[in-house]
């Protein structure tokens, strides 16, 4: 099987137009090179370029679109990510404080409150809306410490073989060793309660995942002979890092980070549910802990336990189906086949 | 099918906290504590109405003039559960052990931490020499263990007294089961010289999830559980078979205000704020907060609002400011207070102090107590009322006590469990309770004031006139509220429940509105009297066991078979 | 373990004979193992190291932590303080952790006064339980599933599979846990809520019924939220081999769809998630820690829990110790069982 | 740059070349040491094409590989016009713009993220930054590597080339830097025979039209037939003949050469030797003449008649020199071929 | 009679991007011991054909047309009676046998399970036998413990050919066997391949794109070019003399040694390799034919009878009266063409 391997940005557009063949082709071989023709002026070259890229983006989105689950995911996120960013035009932040809330103790669902309410009568549902705001936050920042400082680790890790490799690989494996839970909580202990202690302490013991996995992929690209080449042509370490391996570990780290981010947001309401959150800011994690402490639960008060940990999941799974999706659409392999 | 001691009748109790240890001597969880109230008896004990102590291995007792020399008169019809007598030896032997060997300290040292001696001159007399009075000497929450048993033991900090089973002891029942952190079993003593238990057996079975408890009492897996959240409490009340018992609080739920940490030298150290050295401020701070709607949001109306340092359950002490004394809930005054003084208003809605500085107050809650969190996010709001930001920081208990050691905090949520018995809980607050150094403070306020620590030592010298040493404590709580650096808010109810087709009576203390678990004393598992014959929790399982495991046997067998059937339809025409 | 190459003869044919022979086989072997031991104690020790500093800067004060809420004189402080070492300075307590290590001696609790090694000993049977069985179901389920998936990949079958699989991947455990003590503990009352045991159960069987039907929820809770992964892994594992020409002979064999499933392809793809698997034995110790707490399961992930708060130093640096070092071992038993059953990878 | 200035080389110092080069790697897990390229002497002078020719694994790659110094050598030097190559990054930069190297495989040679344009221009802005002229001389290449027009292809992707356009890619992105020698490695052998004669008919063009030298990389003597000037056989490490093409190819001395030419399918005349086993392995060389194990004249009793065969299996027939002249590096061959 | 006989074969490939008419109405026959060597460029459709003499397509490919295996055809077989028609009527021997052993499991189970499988006999018997089948290709017997990667790639080729002979099927069909190999060992290969055929009366196919080595080889030539056989004869003088510009560009591309002809004159086929899901109108070799005329571009040829015993796809073999009667237009207006094709 010879499947490309690596990634095809453009799949709207065929093999080689096979029109273009023939007048080339059956030109007698010892011809002398006839002069180039003009070059056309840069703008159209780069216009052309522009152009090309937007096919090609067409041509990822056609690709993702087929992926219906994928669609789905991004659907549920947009979702999400807008009622979260709107929130302060349709809810009033007066009544999410605990002294100022509208409705009564624990009040069931009802036309008023969908979702009901909590101990202090705030709406459940502007809860969860307003919870959104930080859970996405925090999965997204740790997500993005995570994978940055992962995709460092593994590029250098996997770019310069020998000494280097082997100490940072040292170091990741003891961090892989740590247990991440173990780790978070710990840290989470140790630092003062809020929600920047959270995103570092799930960024930094999730690290070291991704950066196996970018080394994993900076030694495979690094394998291949556009590398050697790259080298042969005279280029130094950052030109090969830059140009040719940070391009083509980019697919892994994209899919990568969409499946962080739902992980984050579970370990958000992980630590939350430790008791490690920080009380003072609406979050899903920190909503179910409302909710467990209060013994909603067994209590039969399921609108108040039931509607954050479905948003968690729904999110989380979102996530992760774009990010299958992603891994999907950059990784032939992956793809239906044969 | 499961037990093969089906025999009897069997209470099982969910507790949240496995134990830590069963020797008495080291023991520390209120489970462990419990536990040696039922497996050991004690001098004293205290009375099941009332909470005042009343006799128990003492029969009677003498105090000397100087309140230094006591004796008592030890029954001596008691024996041990491997039939050995127990005797007044066992008794000095074992008060005798706790002063000379550190490590039998661990748990109970602070009672014997003034005795000079223990001694038993004959088999029902003990002697105990003080160096100084104490009020405590008629509660002494130390088992008495069986000399001959313990005699033999080696090291005491390590010795966990679960080796042998059955534990000996004195108590009404017998330690006769021990699965490490998952469940005590102890069996009743029919010998026991008060009237033995009804039921035969308790189990306490380890569950510290809330939720799992109470599905646990629904499902007939326990019979008792405590610890409900109001939200749980509200829920089971109306449910068939069960009893909720509410019971008022042991406890109050307070805040404690920085005033300036200072060493008993009068060394300033840390860094609360300068403003709330100022009582005005202080008593603003009181006005801002509405403890009714802590008691109605946070306690879902299972809680009162408090004033006095002495929880209303023991009424003997409890105390209520005269009306023209109270801070109550009055923005508007408090806000005047603070104008009236000086604090003005800044544009952001903070006020500054006369001196000029910002009043931007930090409040330190304790992450594991949700009751705590929730009021915490209240007087935030409430303070920003008048004209305080509060920068509530929740976290772990260790971090809160660092602040409080180092005096590096504003405002600090905190509580006690009062004993029948307040010594204690005043004496914290004496100016000997502050730090002889910085960071080595053991109260939870740094609090010095004289007329206070007169009236504290006035109080210890009447312990033996109840009524005039009350009054006194009550003049100490007036102190205490004015000077609005212990702020109590509310004394939050205990919350419990109980199968009532299982138990169909049971003893709560004091009676009434007492609770159950936890008592000082035996009393609501000696008293609690099976409901019906073979009702005991033993049954429940068993049917659930074959229940559950014909559930898995048939989903597995169902998915399997399916599995099979597809794969042998599909597999012969397919490429 | 057999030593690979040990079936070449030794008067192999010229030319032919396999490289290096039986000797050096067996040299490789051990050098090989040799290294990833070192390489595993290297790493064990650089954990005890971490466990010891990164719990000392904890914040609290263990000895008021204990004692909080009851009346105790200063001098009980002062004497459990020297207990528990904690008058030292900090390189002594070290040089004392080190030592104790050597021997085995992870020092005495706090809150429990027994030998860490002992409450740890006491804990493990249970942590072990639950999490084996967890991962062995889960893997066995994600296993079947993924192949099946992947062998009729496109089907209603795969999307339903696929789709539940990850929508459970989603959920947090402890939510999950929750509802289910909701839904069948005393909503249907076949299980019990939480806990390992009835108290009281005696005689080996009826213990074995006991605690299996008390593990039903938490496993169910375990295998729910960590299927997904065998299944996903598995899943694309297989789709790999699937394009494999290997498969095409041996259907040019005459073999039965099902006999390539189950001889070729199902074999091959399961060898990558081997190592999946062991990693995950690993970890999941430390990862029941939530499933632990939910259902009161007497294991080390609620130890390590409780112990946090206090914090009971000796207990949670050797639970830390503990967590690591099985996963350490677990890659370590990866990297050695997976050169048995990948002769691709054998030294 | 400064290379401008001096001029082309005095005719005969060669352009490249490897003086007693040894290359070996360790090796993995207790496996011993590979000695890939185990004393090889060789020299390319300026306008020639050198084929080096032998069978798979005999270190070819390794060889090519060493003398653009992507692989350091162990012992032996390479030398650039002379001078031995200096491996600070600064001189193989400067070195590797007038050195170029066409890899194996043009399908990995090409990132697939990367369009032509980008492709060929990659050494350009390597070595010269964003040269305005970049588009043109990019063009240029293209042309002259036989994609014509080249703006056509500016901003393809090299996987909607074919297999013949993809290395035209590639031999562009290395004449874009005007390079005075090409290390072709197996230009043509991943390719279909029907567009390989198409690259080397490009090959030939580039000699005659810029003068530039090559080393040829391959396992296909009919190759070294099409194209090449001089051919090195190399065996197991070490080139064991060397001669023009005509008289190594239609005279050959080793018996491996002569083991090679008789297999190829359309040898017509003589029985073809197909030397029995397996390619050696660099890691256990065996010793004496290091073909002797597999050698079809010491089998057929030949080198015994010509009193060589206890040399074959013991002493090492040593390194052949590189210069201009026909040799073999074979006991047999040379007491036999009086030339020598 | 013809022991394998195959009749206007179509594969179609549905893929994303449409559908790939790979293979386009192939014929053929092999009679019983002789062999036949397809040669044609890499992606013509040879693996598509000997793929589906024993179904073992994907499903993504629709088959028409006939392929009757000693007189039965495939394609209407039942799965089990293929089952048991496949290796035992013809078996297959895999461009890369890299992948075509399975990696993990031994080679000697992988050669017997084909035995037990059809020839139900005793595993004792079958241990036996891929003793046997070892040695005859050239392995000694303890290989059958040996896992694939501990082969070099020439024994892997070997031991595919062991495995093919396995159940003793009266067909091989051998799939670029040596592609991937050393001239060395390419060598080595077909002699075996050569001599086990010739030993035990097999007919064969074989498959490559080297037209040199079937020429050596085999019997019978048929060259294939996108998706269609274009010329088809005995192998010496196919190769010598191709009467179809593809085929003679094939034999041309091999450089003869010695031949100053090509010396420093290597001859290639300009031109992409054909796209099956986009071929031009008429010829499909026109694109790259040198020879190409105007009616190139409206006939699609078949194959005609070019000589004895020999046919070609190409307009150019038709005399003019055969033209008239293939219904191509313009025939007259090349009158030589077999200048070209004199061999
Ligand atoms: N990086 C390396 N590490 C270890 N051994 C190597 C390395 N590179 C090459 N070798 C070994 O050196 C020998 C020569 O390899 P090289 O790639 O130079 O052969 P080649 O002649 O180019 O073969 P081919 O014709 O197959 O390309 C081989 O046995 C190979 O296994
Ligand atoms: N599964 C498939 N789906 C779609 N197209 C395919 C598939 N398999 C092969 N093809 C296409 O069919 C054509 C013929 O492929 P085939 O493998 O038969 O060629 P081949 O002659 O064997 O080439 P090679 O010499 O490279 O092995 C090619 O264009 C190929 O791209
Ligand atoms: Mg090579
Ligand atoms: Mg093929």
């Amino acid at each position: 099987m010879s499947a490309p391997e690596l990634p095809r940005e453009d799949d709207g557009e065929g093999a080689a137009p096979a029109g273009t063949v023939p007048a080339q082709g059956a030109a007698p071989v010892h011809e002398p090179a006839a002069p180039t023709p003009p070059p056309p002026p840069p703008a159209s070259r780069r216009a052309l370029l522009w152009e090309r890229r937007r096919r090609a983006l067409t041509g990822f989105r056609r690709e993702y679109a087929r992926n219906r689950a994928g669609m789905f995911g991004f659907g549920a996120l947009l979702l999400f990510v807008v009622v979260a960013v709107a929130a302060p035009l349709f809810i009033d932040p007066a009544g999410l404080t605990v002294t100022g809330a509208p409705g009564g103790r624990f009040e069931p669902p009802s036309a008023q409150y969908p979702l009901g309410t909590d101990a202090f009568g705030r709406s459940v549902l502007d809860l969860v809306v307003w919870g959104a705001r930080i859970s996405l936050t925090v999965g997204f920042l740790a997500t993005f410490v995570c994978v940055a400082l992962g995709t460092l680790v593994g590029i250098v890790a996997g770019h310069f073989g020998g000494v280097w490799s082997n100490v940072l690989m040292r170091i990741t494996d003891w961090f892989v060793v740590l247990p991440t839970l173990v780790m978070a909580v710990a840290l989470a202990a140790v630092m003062s309660r809020s929600t920047l202690t959270i995103i570092i302490a799930i960024g930094v013991t999730c690290w070291p995942t991704t950066a196996r996995l970018v080394r994993a992929q900076t030694i495979a690209v690094e394998a291949r002979p556009y590398i050697e080449r790259a080298r042969a042509l005279g280029g130094g370490h950052t030109h090969v890092m830059l140009r040719h391996v940070l391009p083509n570990v980019t697919p892994v780290i994209l899919a990568q980070t969409t499946l962080i981010v739902g992980e984050s947001i579970i370990m958000e309401s992980t630590l939350a549910f430790l008791g490690l959150g920080d009380p003072s800011t609406i979050s899903w994690g920190g909503i179910l802990q409302d909710a467990r402490t209060a013994g909603a639960v067994s209590s039969g008060i399921w609108w108040y336990m039931l509607p954050p940990g479905v948003a968690i999941a729904v999110v989380a799974l979102a996530f992760t189906l774009c990010g299958r999706a992603l891994e999907g659409v950059f990784n032939p392999r992956l793809r239906e086949r044969r | 099918a499961g037990t093969d001691e089906d025999s009897g009748t069997t209470l099982t109790v969910a507790v949240s906290q496995p134990a830590d240890s069963l020797s008495p001597f080291l023991a520390q969880r209120l489970i462990s504590t419990n536990l040696h109230r039922l497996s050991y008896d004690y001098l004293t004990n205290y009375d099941p109405a009332t909470n005042e102590p009343i006799p128990a291995l003492a029969e009677s007792w003498d105090t000397s003039d100087d309140g230094l020399t006591w004796t008592f008169q030890i029954r001596d019809d008691v024996e041990w559960s491997d039939g050995e007598p127990l005797t007044a030896d066992d008794i000095a032997w074992t008060y005798t052990k706790m002063i000379e060997d550190d490590a039998a300290a661990t748990a109970n040292g602070n009672f014997v931490a003034n005795f000079e001696s223990a001694t038993a001159p004959d088999a029902t007399t003990l002697e105990i020499v003080l160096s100084e009075p104490q009020a405590t000497m008629l509660a002494l929450d130390i088992p008495i263990v069986p000399r001959h048993i313990w005699e033999d033991v080696e090291n005491f900090g390590e010795f966990n007294n679960d080796e042998d089973f059955p534990i000996v002891g004195s108590g009404p029942f017998v330690i006769t089961g021990y699965e490490p952190n998952q469940s005590v079993t102890l069996e009743a003593n029919d010998n026991y010289w008060r009237d033995p238990p009804r039921f035969d057996r308790i189990v306490f079975t380890t569950m510290p999830e809330q939720d799992a408890q109470v599905e646990a009492l629904r499902s007939g897996e326990v019979s008792l559980i405590s610890g409900l959240t109001p939200a749980q409490a509200d829920a089971l009340e109306g449910e068939d078979g069960i009893t909720v018992n509410n019971a008022t609080g042991k406890r109050f739920q307070a805040f404690t205000i920085n005033p300036g940490a200072e060493t008993q030298d009068g060394e300033a150290f840390g860094d609360g704020h300068p403003a709330l050295q100022d009582r005005v401020l202080r008593q603003a701070i009181m006005r801002a907060i509405d403890k009714d709607e802590i008691v109605e949001n946070v306690y879902g109306g299972y809680a009162e609002p408090a004033e006095g340092y002495i929880p209303s359950r023991y009424p003997d002490y409890a105390w209520t400011p005269a009306d023209d004394q109270r801070l109550d809930f009055d923005v508007d005054a408090a806000n005047r207070m603070l104008d009236d003084a000086g604090y003005e208003m800044g544009d952001d809605g903070v006020r500054t102090s006369p001196d000029g500085d910002r009043l931007e107050l930090r409040l330190h809650v304790h992450n594991d107590r949700p009751d705590y969190v929730s009021i915490g996010q209240v007087l935030t709001e409430r303070l920003a009322g008048i004209g305080i930001e509060i920068d509530n920081q929740t976290v772990d208990p260790g971090v809160l006590s660092d602040a409080l050691n180092s005096g590096d905090y504003d405002l600090i949520m905190t509580g006690w469990s009062v004993n029948p018995d307040p010594d204690y809980v005043l004496g914290i607050h004496t100016c000997d309770a502050l730090p002889e150094e910085p960071g080595t403070m053991r109260s939870d306020a740094y609090f010095c004031n004289e007329e206070y620590d007169e009236l504290y030592a006035e109080q210890l010298a009447t312990y033996d006139d109840p009524q005039a040493r009350a009054d006194i404590v009550k003049d100490m709580q007036a102190i205490l509220y004015e000077e609005a650096v212990v702020n109590v808010l509310t004394y939050a109810n205990t919350l419990e429940a109980y199968r009532s087709d299982q138990i169909s009576s049971i003893q709560v203390q004091p009676d009434p509105g007492g609770n159950i678990w936890g008592q000082d004393g035996h009393w609501s598992f000696t008293s609690a009297t099976p409901a019906g014959a073979g009702s005991g929790a033993g049954a429940g399982p068993s049917a659930g066991v074959l229940a559950g495991v014909g559930a898995v046997v048939v989903v597995a067998v169902a998915g399997g078979a399916f599995y099979f059937w597809r794969r042998s339809k599909t597999s012969e025409d397919r490429e | 373990m057999t030593a690979p190459h040990d079936e070449a003869p030794a008067a192999a044919t010229p030319g032919t004979e396999p490289r290096g022979g039986r000797r050096g086989a067996a040299h490789r072997t051990l050098r090989y193992l040799g290294g990833r031991l070192l390489t595993a104690a290297v790493s064990l020790v650089a954990v005890m190291v971490t466990s010891f500093f990164l719990f000392r800067i904890l914040p609290g004060d263990p000895v008021t932590a204990l004692t909080q809420g009851r009346a105790v004189s200063p001098e009980q402080l002062e004497n459990m303080r020297r207990d528990f070492g904690l008058d030292q300075p900090l390189p002594q307590q070290f040089l004392d952790y080190c030592l104790g290590l050597l021997r085995f001696d992870f020092g005495m609790s706090y809150q429990y006064r027994v030998p860490v090694a002992e409450l740890i000993a006491e804990r493990i049977g249970p942590t072990v339980l639950l999490a084996g069985t967890g991962t062995i179901v889960a893997a066995i389920l994600g296993l079947l599933l993924g192949t099946g998936s992947a062998w009729r990949r496109g089907s209603a079958m795969d999307r339903v599979n696929t789709g539940v699989a990850l929508t459970m991947w989603s959920v947090p455990s402890f939510w999950l846990g929750l509802i289910l003590i909701v839904v069948f503990a005393s909503g249907t009352g076949l299980f019990p809520t939480s806990g390992m045991m009835t108290p009281g159960v005696s005689g080996t069987f009826n213990v074995a019924v006991d605690v299996a039907h008390h593990m039903v929820l938490p496993v169910a809770t375990m295998v729910a939220v960590t299927y997904a992964q065998y299944m996903m892994i598995m899943r694309s594992s297989l789709l790999d081999e699937m394009g494999s020409d290997y498969l095409t002979t041996a259907r040019a064999k005459g073999l039965r769809d099902a006999l390539v499933l189950r001889r070729h392809a199902a074999p091959n793809a399961l060898l990558p998630t081997v190592t999946l698997i062991f990693l995950n034995l690993g970890r999941v110790v430390a990862g029941v820690i939530l499933v632990e707490t939910v259902f009161a399961w007497p294991g080390l992930g609620s130890l390590f829990y409780s112990g946090l708060g206090v914090p009971d130093l000796p207990t949670v640096q050797a639970l830390f110790v503990v967590f690591a070092g099985a996963v350490i071992l677990m890659n370590l038993l990866a990297d050695l069982v997976y050169p048995m059953l990948d002769p691709r990878v054998r030294v | 740059m400064e290379t401008a200035e001096q001029g082309p080389p005095a005719a005969g110092t060669p352009v490249l070349s490897a003086a007693d080069l040894y290359v070996r790697f360790k090796g993995r897990g207790g496996r011993g040491t590979a000695r890939a390229v185990d004393g090889v002497d060789l020299d390319v002078r300026p306008g020639e094409i050198v084929a080096l020719v032998g069978e798979s694994g005999c270190g070819k790659t390794t060889l090519a590989r060493t003398l653009l110094g992507l692989e350091k050598a162990s012992s032996g030097r390479v030398a650039f016009e002379g001078e031995p190559l200096k491996y600070g990054s600064r001189q193989l930069k400067a070195f590797r713009k007038r050195v170029q190297l066409v890899l194996q495989d043009p399908s990995g040679s090409l990132n697939p993220r990367h369009t032509v344009y980008d492709a060929v221009a990659e050494g350009l802005r390597i070595h010269e930054g964003a040269a305005a002229d970049e588009e043109q001389r990019v063009a240029e290449a293209l042309a002259r590597a036989g994609l014509r027009p080249p703006e056509r292809y500016f901003l393809r992707y090299p996987h909607e080339l074919s297999g013949g356009q993809r290395q035209r890619v590639v031999i562009a992105g290395a004449l874009v830097l005007d390079p005075e020698v090409i290390i072709a490695d197996e230009p043509v052998a991943s390719l279909d025979a029907s567009v390989r004669g198409e690259i080397l008919q490009l090959l030939l063009r580039l000699r005659d039209d810029l003068g530039l030298s090559a080393l040829v990389v391959t396992h296909d003597l009919g190759l070294a037939w099409n194209i090449a000037d001089r051919v090195a056989v190399m065996y197991l490490g070490r080139v064991v003949e060397t001669g023009t093409v005509e008289e190594v190819l239609g005279s050959p001395r080793h018996p491996y050469t002569r083991a090679l030419l008789s297999v190829l399918p359309d040898a017509g005349a003589g029985e073809p030797v197909v030397l029995a086993g397996e390619p050696p392995d660099p890691t256990r060389i065996p010793g004496g003449c290091r073909f002797h194990a597999r050698c079809q004249i010491l089998a057929s009793g030949e080198a015994e008649r010509a009193g060589v065969a206890g040399r074959c299996r013991t002493e090492d027939p040593g390194i052949l020199p590189a210069d201009d002249t026909h040799r073999a590096a074979c006991h047999w061959a040379r007491e036999t071929t009086p030339a020598e | 009679m013809n022991y394998l006989e195959v009749k206007d074969l179509h594969v179609t490939y549905r893929t994303a991007g449409g559908e790939v008419p790979a293979v386009r109405g192939v014929g053929f026959s092999v009679e019983p011991g002789r062999k036949l060597g397809v040669a044609g460029e890499s992606g013509c459709g040879k693996s598509t054909v000997a793929l589906a003499l024993l179904r073992l397509l994907p499903s993504s490919a629709t088959l028409s047309g006939e392929i009757l295996l000693d007189g039965e055809d495939v394609l209407t077989m039942r799965w089990g009676r293929l089952r048991a028609v496949r290796w035992v009527g013809a078996s297959i021997v895999f461009q890369g046998a890299m992948h075509s052993l399975n990696a993990v499991r031994r080679i000697g189970d992988q050669i017997a399970e084909p035995i037990l499988l059809h020839n139900t006999a005793t595993p004792a018997e079958a241990t036996r036998r891929v003793g046997e089948l070892l040695e005859h290709v050239g392995l000694p017997r303890w290989r059958a413990r040996s896992f694939p990667h501990e082969l070099s790639g020439g024994q892997r080729q070997r031991v595919m050919i062991a495995m093919a002979l396995a159940c003793e099927p009266r067909l091989i069909i051998a799939d670029e066997p040596t592609t991937a190999l050393d001239v060395m060992i390419q060598a080595q290969i077909l002699r075996l391949i050569d001599r086990l055929v010739g030993e035990q009366g097999i007919s064969m196919m074989m498959i490559s794109h080297d037209l040199s080595v079937l020429a050596d080889t085999c019997d019978r030539l048929a060259v294939m070019y996108a998706g269609r056989i274009v010329e088809e004869g005995p192998a010496g003088t196919v190769f010598a003399g191709a009467r179809h510009p593809y085929g003679g560009a094939l034999s041309a591309a091999f450089p003869r040694i010695g031949d100053p002809a090509s010396r420093r004159a290597p001859s290639g086929l300009a031109g992409d390799p054909p796209d099956p899901a986009a071929l031009p109108g008429g010829c499909s070799f026109r694109p790259r034919c040198a020879v190409a005329e105007d009616r190139c571009a409206e006939v699609d040829p078949v194959l005609w009878p070019a000589g004895p015993d020999r046919a070609a796809a190409c307009v150019r073999v038709l005399t003019d009266e055969q033209a008239a009667e293939a219904g191509v237009p313009g025939a007259a207006a090349t009158a030589t063409p077999e200048k070209e094709t004199s061999a």
